[in-house]
Order: C-alpha cells, then structure tokens, then sequence
C-alpha cells in the first residue's frame, strides 16, 4: 500500500471539488484531486451544460415555428435528434478538454478512482492512501425518487432523459422544479406533450409567487399542462408507456414519466460517518465557514445543505481554500446566491421574496415594484411578456430582485451586485440603462423605488 | 485621493502565499461571530466600503481614509459616511461633485 | 396671439425632452412640451426601435438558417418585407400609444407645432408665444452628409432605409460606425451583398482597437466587406444602381448608397443664435450641468455635443428638471454612459478604453485582461465567439470594460454599476456569477483582475 501527501485532498472533482482545487494551488497548496468518473461532474456531462444545450435547441426550433411573426419565411421541419446530440455533446467534450488543460496546467495532483474517508486526514483510494493536512469533501448529488417509485425502464431522471435518442411523443414530469420545468420546456419545443405533476400549490414553488403564477400562465398559453398541489401515488409501466395516479384519483397516460423530485447528496459509505463527520439525512453539515465537526475537514458544493448550483459550488470551492490559507474570506449567505431557470420563459432571482422580507425586516419596513416587462421596448421586440419585481427596505437597501421573461437570465448580474452590496434604489437611479435593452426595465423598477419613475406612473 | 484601503489588500493580489504562514486551521472557524479577533487576524478580503458607499462618499466630498468604520470587521457602512458628511461645515458638504482626479 | 405660461418649457418631445418633461412635473412644475412631429422623436420613430426589429428579424432569420448546428430541421425561404414592417410599425405604435398616454397621465401640456426661440424665457409656436421661468432645449439630431453629397434618389440615409419595401440585393454603406454596422448586419442577414466604406483605419472606431478588429473577423467570417483607412470621392446614380468611386481610386457598384456618417444637431433657424445661446458648429454648448450660456435656457440630448444615445437623452433630460428644482443631481460623464451596437456579434462597452486609460492615468498605472469567449459555456452553447477586455488601474478601480459577442450587450447593466461606482475587481471577485451564463465571462475578467482567476490561467 502506498500513500501520498498533499496539503490538502479534495474526494470528487465537480464543480465545488475542482474550484477548491484551482484556488488552492494558486494559494501555493499542493493538491490531491479524487475522481471516480469524470472531471467536471453533473454540471459538466449530465447538468447545467447539458440541458442549456438542449433548451438552446428548444429557442432555435420555436424562431422556427414562430418566424412569420417577425417577417421571416422558414419552415420548421422538426427536431433531429442526432443532431441535437452531436451538438450537445461536442460542447461538452470541449469545455471537458478545456477543464483537464486546466487542472493540468494549473498542477493539480489527480488521482483516478473512488475514494472513501479513512481518517480526518485521509482517503483511501484502492490500495492507496492519499494524505493531506485538510480534506475537502465534494462528492456531489444523485437523482433521487419518491419512496416506493422505482426508476428503470420507462421511468427515468434526467440523467436517462439527457440520453434520449428520442423525442418522445408525450411525457409526465414528476416535480416541478427547476428541472422539471426545464425538460418540460425542452419537450414541449420539441414537439411533445408535457403535463407537469407538482405536489406544492405552485410550479418553481421556491419562487416569488407572482413569478410562479406568470410561469403557470406562460406555460399554460404554450400548451404545457400541470396539475399543482396534487400529489403522486402511483406508477404502472406497460409496453408502450405509463399510467400514473395522483392521489386524488387522476391519472395521466404517458410514453415516459421524467422523476424530477430533487437531489439527495452522494455520502452513503463513503466513510464520513464512521470518521465521526456530522450528518443529517445524508448531508454534511458544516458551519458557515464550511467546516465539518471534524477538525480539518471541510466541505462544499451538493452535499452542504441549501442551493444546489454549480456556481455555489465554485464560491464554496474558493471559500474552503481561502479558509484553510486563512485569508478569512467573507460568507455570502445562499439567499444572496443568483438563481437561474432557463425554461422559456426564463426565471431569475437572487435575494428575499416580498414574503420572506417581510418576515426578516417586519412587513411594513419593506416596499416592492412590480415592472411589467409590456413597458419594456426590447421585450416586446422579442415578443416577450413577463416582469421584474425588485423588493427593498424602505430608505434601505435592495433585498430582493425577481424576473421572469425571455432571456432574463443575464440581467441578475446587476441585481447580483446592487443586492450583495446593499445598494439603494437612489444609489442606481442616476445611471440610466442603456436603451433599448431588458436592462432597462430593472431600471425602471429602481427609478420607481426612488421615487422616481421614467416610463412608468 | 479617498481610498486608504489597498494597503489592507495587498495580501489578496499575491497569487501564491505560502502556506506556512497560515494560521491553525479551525482558528477562523471556532469564532464565527467575534469581529474583535479579526481585528488581529490576516487581512481580509473585506472591503472597507461596499462600492455604492464608496461612490456616496466622492459624491457629498467625504474623505473615506479619515471615517471609522462600524460595520462588521471595520466596513465603512453608509451610516458612518452620512454621519461624516453631516459633521462638517457646510459649504463643504454643498461642494459640487467632480471628476475623478 | 396667445400666451401661455410654464414653469418649464421644453422645445423638443424626443428622448431628451420628454424625460426632461416628465421628471419635471413629477417635482411640482408645470410644463409646456412643444412637438412639431412625434413625442418620442427619433429613437422611437426612426432610430433605436426600429432598427433593433430589424435587428432582431436578422437574428430569426439566421437562427433559421444556421438551424442544422443545433439539430433543428427548419428551412430559410426568405423575408417578407411587409411582414417584417408590420412586426416592426406594431411595436412602434404599440410604444407611441403608451409614451401618448404617459404624458398625459403625468398631467403634461404638449403643444403640438414648431417651436421657434424668440427669448430667454419663450418660445414661439405660430401665433402663441410659450412662455416659461426655464426653457429646455431639445431638438435633437437629422442624419448629416458629406460635402458635396447629395441624399436623394439612390442615395439614402438611414430613415430612408427603414421603409424600404425590398431587400436590395447588393448595398454599399458610407460610414462604418453605430449606424452603419447595424444596418450591413440586417442587410446580411436578409440575404443582401453589403460593403461598407469607412475612412477611419477600423470598423466602429470609436471602440477599444481589438474590439473593432474582432467585428471585423466576424464580418468577414459573415462575407461582409469592408474597406477601412479610404475615404469617399463621389457617386454617381444610374437607373439600377449607384457606382461609388474612392479616393484611392476603387469603385463600388451597388443598388443603394445608405449615407451614415453621423448625425448634425438641429438647431439651424431655431432662434438659438438670435437669443444669445453659445454654439459651436450647430452643436449648443452647456456647462457640465447642462446650462448655456444664456441664465434660464438649458440643452439635452443629441444637440449637446458628445455621445448621441436615447439614454443619455433621459439623462440629461432627468438631470436638467433636477437642476432646476435645486436638487444638485451628480453629473456622469459621457464616457461613464454604455454604448452598444446591436449587430451580429454584439458589442457594448463603457468607460476608458486601455489606451485612454493610459493618458488619464499613466499607462504604468493601468492593468487589462481580455477574457476569451471561447472559455464561457454560455457562449458556446450559443455557437458565438468574442471576448470581455476589463481595464482597471492598479490597486484602484475598474475603469473600463468592453465586449463582442452574440448577446452581450444586456452585460452592460453590471459592468455600469460597476464602472459607475467605481467597484475594485476585489470587490466583485467573491460573487460567482450565475452558471451558465454569459455574465461569468465577465466575472471571470475580474476574478483575473484580482489575482485569483477561476476557468483562466
Ligand atoms: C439536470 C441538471 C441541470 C442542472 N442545471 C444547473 C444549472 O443550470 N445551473 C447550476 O448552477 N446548476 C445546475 N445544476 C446543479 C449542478 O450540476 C450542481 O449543483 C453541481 O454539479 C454540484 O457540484 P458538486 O461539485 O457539489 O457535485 P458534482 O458536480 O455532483 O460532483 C461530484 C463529483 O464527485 C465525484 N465523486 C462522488 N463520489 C466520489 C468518490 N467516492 N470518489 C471519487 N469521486 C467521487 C463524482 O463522480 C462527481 O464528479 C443542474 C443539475 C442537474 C442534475
Ligand atoms: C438609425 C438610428 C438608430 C439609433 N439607435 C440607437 C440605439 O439603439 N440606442 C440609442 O441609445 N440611441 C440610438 N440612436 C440615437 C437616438 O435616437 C438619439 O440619441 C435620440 O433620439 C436623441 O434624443 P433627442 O431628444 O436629443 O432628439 P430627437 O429624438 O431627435 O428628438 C427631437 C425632437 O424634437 C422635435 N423638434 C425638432 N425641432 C423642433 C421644433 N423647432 N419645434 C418643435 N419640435 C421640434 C423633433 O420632431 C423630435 O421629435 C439611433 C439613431 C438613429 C438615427
């Protein structure tokens, strides 16, 4: 048996293991990088990269189907499913190259195969022993189901459904969610039929409510049906498809049911429990600073309680080495964390719903705006309805910013700094968004909150 | 002119710090909430100011080197610039915003 | 004749006047808005509205010829001018309705006919005299020509472009900056030959040099052609076409010359010069607050000398009703307003180019780094290639940031706040940016800039 030492060992190498990994050589640490299957991890091959593919894919088809809207002759033929593949696939291999170029050249130590905790300050892969003064454990999410709902055959999770050399004729999506609205998006672009079943009374039940209630509207307007707050009993397969039934009695017929009822962290025998690391229902827990009970331990991405998101996993990744350099690197708490949802329309928010302002700083401290993206000449260029809903303490700071709309996506960037850094309406009002962007209408929610409306009243 | 931060930061734009000098490895960890042992600790990361506090400060003429900060671990709050700008004569807080430098 | 008396009348319902107009009774003022033509003046009749529907029927009609790369089967049979005039005269009049109403609704009194100033404090409008305690000036900008080069006939700027009822089949464009781009970008698309002449050494030359060298990489990648460093002789019309001849002696055949070589302020037989107001070559002169010489009489928008952008019309129309109500708003200077030019790929940029970073702050106190488009997952999953260069000073704050790329300008939101509030690189390095999006290019420059670079060596 041999073994090596490092400054630190990092077990799984996605996106919190491999960020830890880059900053920490960069700190001057040597690294140790366990990974059983790929670099990059869910993220990377069956994850965020994946599915934007396909919902690029899904924008193309529907400026197809759409283009005479906009004075455009083109036929939408239909969806080649190869085709979509090899497109899928071609960026992945190369953000994979790009990724192991990287850690290569950065000198990241990785060493291939399934590790399992041994000791505070040590993992075991096969007959090795790897050592380091710190250990980084970050060995991510799997799919979960329901108990009692078995996956196999025509029951899939979106690892299965990325795989597809189909499109399925009609498909139930099990959770509505962040995945599930995005595969349900997918299909639908794809030409499918799609019913969402979701337990909680709203789809993308985490969001502000009014954003829920316009996905639910754009949803329904595009054909995509959902039956909320009614929950899944049952599962049967045959030949050619599913039966599901809720518990009230309904059933919906499908070729494929899609479970995406969220993900459970990847920790069973991997030796944490018996090292003496405190769990709770599989997770790690850590305090804020992502240190693990156990002296030297740290961990990050999937497997820590709250977001499960790849640029989590890279804050928290950069966090544990600056922590363990001692460079006591300030916490940004999970609500101040960007939230994405890249269905059509798009989903994006960082910071406290009005609701849960409320609570924190006492319902009348707290004012919001609700922008209707029909103000906005660029929405309505691209023919998007939507809105931007900013939510801040009175004479305080922005807490809250909430959008939905076609392409909203990248305006969090803003709403990430004016958030994290507590800025006040009045500190953004002087600045006038460049026009005719969607940026402006995040503008004019701030004008207003600084009483100071442009294009609205 | 305004800011006397940097100097506070110069160990953050250091690519590679030696690991030996880094503290225990649980010592940040075991006080989470107690600023005061900051105070003594490595520089940190932290800003003195947030930008828009920053940009405040140019705009009503306050000179962030001469504020004390009472925010967490010294952050210069808007607080602590309004109260800076309000505690000087007049004429000055009226000062016309300028370029830069 | 009549006479009717104002708190504030504006000469001019463009960008500049009427945000001028409506931030003023928002502050208790009474306001006389005068309007020969349309309230909403250039940007929303022939200007930014207009060609940003273009633009993005450009950007359907590529998706649909580009659709294979995605695996979507969809055929590209053409544009349907009038399609294409429908989609963009709904959203202008859509747009125009709401402006109508908004005016009203804030309580404004527009005064419909053309204004002439025949004092400091009035403004005549045929028989009724305007009178006001402040006059704001506001009427904005026409597309100018060269010497000696007469619009007409073949020979056409770019309001004429924009009711073409016909895709030319091959267009020669005079000027290649905003304007010019925008227009051989739609052209493009639409399936016309295009050739751009341009007497400065580079494309968009008021852009950071690598960026101008970008566009012109892509550009040629679109089969756009381009003469750059070589200045126009003449032209001369014939039944089918134009044949444009250079001062190096070259010609260019084409169907249509779109003369876009800027655009002159409106203010000839204006009054301007009789009251008193400074000019210079047409332009109004103002302090940095906006005042002209004359005590009372203040300009916005496209007659102030400087950037001609709808926003920085808002601006300085929000910044004048401030001023005059005593509120001693902050002035931002021109070269801290975004730019972006909506052609394909996008650029936007705001603040110091490197260069001019240099002369303000001395080029050994000046640090930059261009960010590869090619790292970005975003950005590859939408097939474009581009890059993100931040220029900061050292130790100090970011000053400049300047982007290509398929849909970067809604980047420019951050990179204003940024700029604006004169953040440190340091600052915004512990906020990962949402993944995967385009906004992490640009965090990905400021995690460089401040020493810890994540997907970047
Ligand atoms: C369909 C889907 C779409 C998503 N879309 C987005 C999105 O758009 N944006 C976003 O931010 N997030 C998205 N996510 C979430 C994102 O993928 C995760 O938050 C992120 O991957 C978590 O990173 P991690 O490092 O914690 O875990 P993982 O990425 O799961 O990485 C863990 C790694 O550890 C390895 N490993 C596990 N156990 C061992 C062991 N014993 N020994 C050695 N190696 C081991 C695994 O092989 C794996 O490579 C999506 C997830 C899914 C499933
Ligand atoms: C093709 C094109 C594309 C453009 N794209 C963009 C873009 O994407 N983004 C951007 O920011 N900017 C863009 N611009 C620039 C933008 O349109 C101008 O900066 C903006 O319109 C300037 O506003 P203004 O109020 O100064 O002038 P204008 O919009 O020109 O308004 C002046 C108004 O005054 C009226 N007027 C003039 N004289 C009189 C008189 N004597 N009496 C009464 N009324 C009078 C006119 O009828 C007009 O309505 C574009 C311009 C063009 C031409």
């Amino acid at each position: 048996m041999s073994e090596q030492n490092f400054d630190i060992v990092i077990l799984g190498g996605g996106s919190g293991g491999y960020a830890a990994a880059l900053r920490a050589v960069q700190l001057g640490f040597t690294v140790g990088l366990i990974e059983k299957d790929k670099l990059g991890g869910t993220c990377l091959h069956r994850g965020c990269i994946p599915t934007k593919a396909l919902l690029h894919a899904a924008e193309i088809a529907e400026h197809a189907r759409d283009s005479a809207k906009f004075g455009v002759r083109a036929t939408f033929e239909g969806i080649d499913v190869a085709g979509v593949t090899a497109y899928r696939e071609g960026i992945i291999s190369s953000k994979f190259k790009g990724l192991q170029g990287l850690i290569k050249a950065r000198g990241i130590t990785v060493i291939e195969g399934e590790g399992r905790l041994v000791a505070p300050n040590a993992v075991q892969v096969g007959d090795q022993r790897i050592v380091g003064k710190n250990v980084i454990l970050a060995t991510g999410s799997y799919s979960r189901s329901l108990p009692g709902l078995e996956i196999g055959g025509r029951v899939i999770t979106s690892e299965q459904a990325l795989e597809l050399d189909f499109v399925p004729g009609k498909v139930a999506i099990l959770g509505g969610g962040v995945i599930g609205v995005e595969f349900a998006s997918v299909w639908k672009s794809f030409g499918a039929e799609v019913t969402i079943i979701e337990a909680l009374p709203h789809l993308v039940p985490n969001e502000e409510e009014s954003i829920s209630k316009q996905l639910e509207r754009a949803f329904r307007k595009r054909g995509i049906d959902y039956k909320i707050g009614v929950r899944f009993q049952s599962v049967t397969q045959h030949e050619n498809g599913v039966v599901v039934t809720l518990e009230n009695g309904e059933t919906v017929e499908a070729e494929l049911l899609l479970v995406a009822v969220g993900r459970g962290p990847v920790t069973a025998g991997l030796g944490y429990d018996e090292v003496g690391v405190a769990m709770d229902r599989g997770f790690v827990l850590t305090d804020e600073r992502l240190a693990t009970n156990v002296p030297g331990v740290y961990a990050v991405g999937d497997i820590v309680p709250g977001l499960q998101l790849a640029h989590r996993g890279f804050q928290q990744g950069i966090f544990a080495a600056e922590e363990i350099a001692g460079l006591n690197p300030i916490v940004i708490e999970d609500v101040n964390i960007p939230k994405i949802t890249y269905c059509e329309p798009e989903i994006a928010s960082i910071g406290y719903t009005e609701a849960k302002a409320g609570e924190k700083f006492g319902a009348d401290q707290v004012s919001s705006y609700e922008y209707n993206l029909a103000g906005n000449g660029k929405s309505h260029i691209l023919e998007t309805s939507g809105s931007i809903k900013v939510v801040r303490v009175n004479d305080g700071p922005i807490v809250g910013v909430h959008m939905i709309g076609g392409r909203v996506g990248e305006l969090i960037g803003e709403a990430q700094l004016a958030v994290n850094w507590e800025a006040y309406p009045e500190d953004i009002a002087p600045f006038l968004h460049a026009h005719p962007t969607q940026n402006e209408a995040l503008g004019e929610a701030f004008l207003k909150l600084a009483g100071k409306p442009l294009h609205a009243l | 002119k305004r800011r006397a931060r940097r100097t506070a930061l110069a160990a953050d734009l250091v690519p590679a710090l030696p690991a030996e000098t880094a503290p225990p490895v649980d010592d940040a960890a075991s006080a989470p909430g107690a600023p005061p042992v900051a105070a003594a600790a490595p520089p940190s990361e932290r800003p003195r100011s947030t930008p828009p506090v920053r940009k405040l400060a140019h705009d009503l003429g306050v000179d962030l080197a001469a504020v004390h900060g009472t925010g967490e671990r010294g952050l210069i709050t808007r607080a602590d610039v309004e109260a800076a700008a309000s505690a000087r004569p007049t004429s000055e807080a009226t000062m016309a915003p300028e370029s830069t430098e």
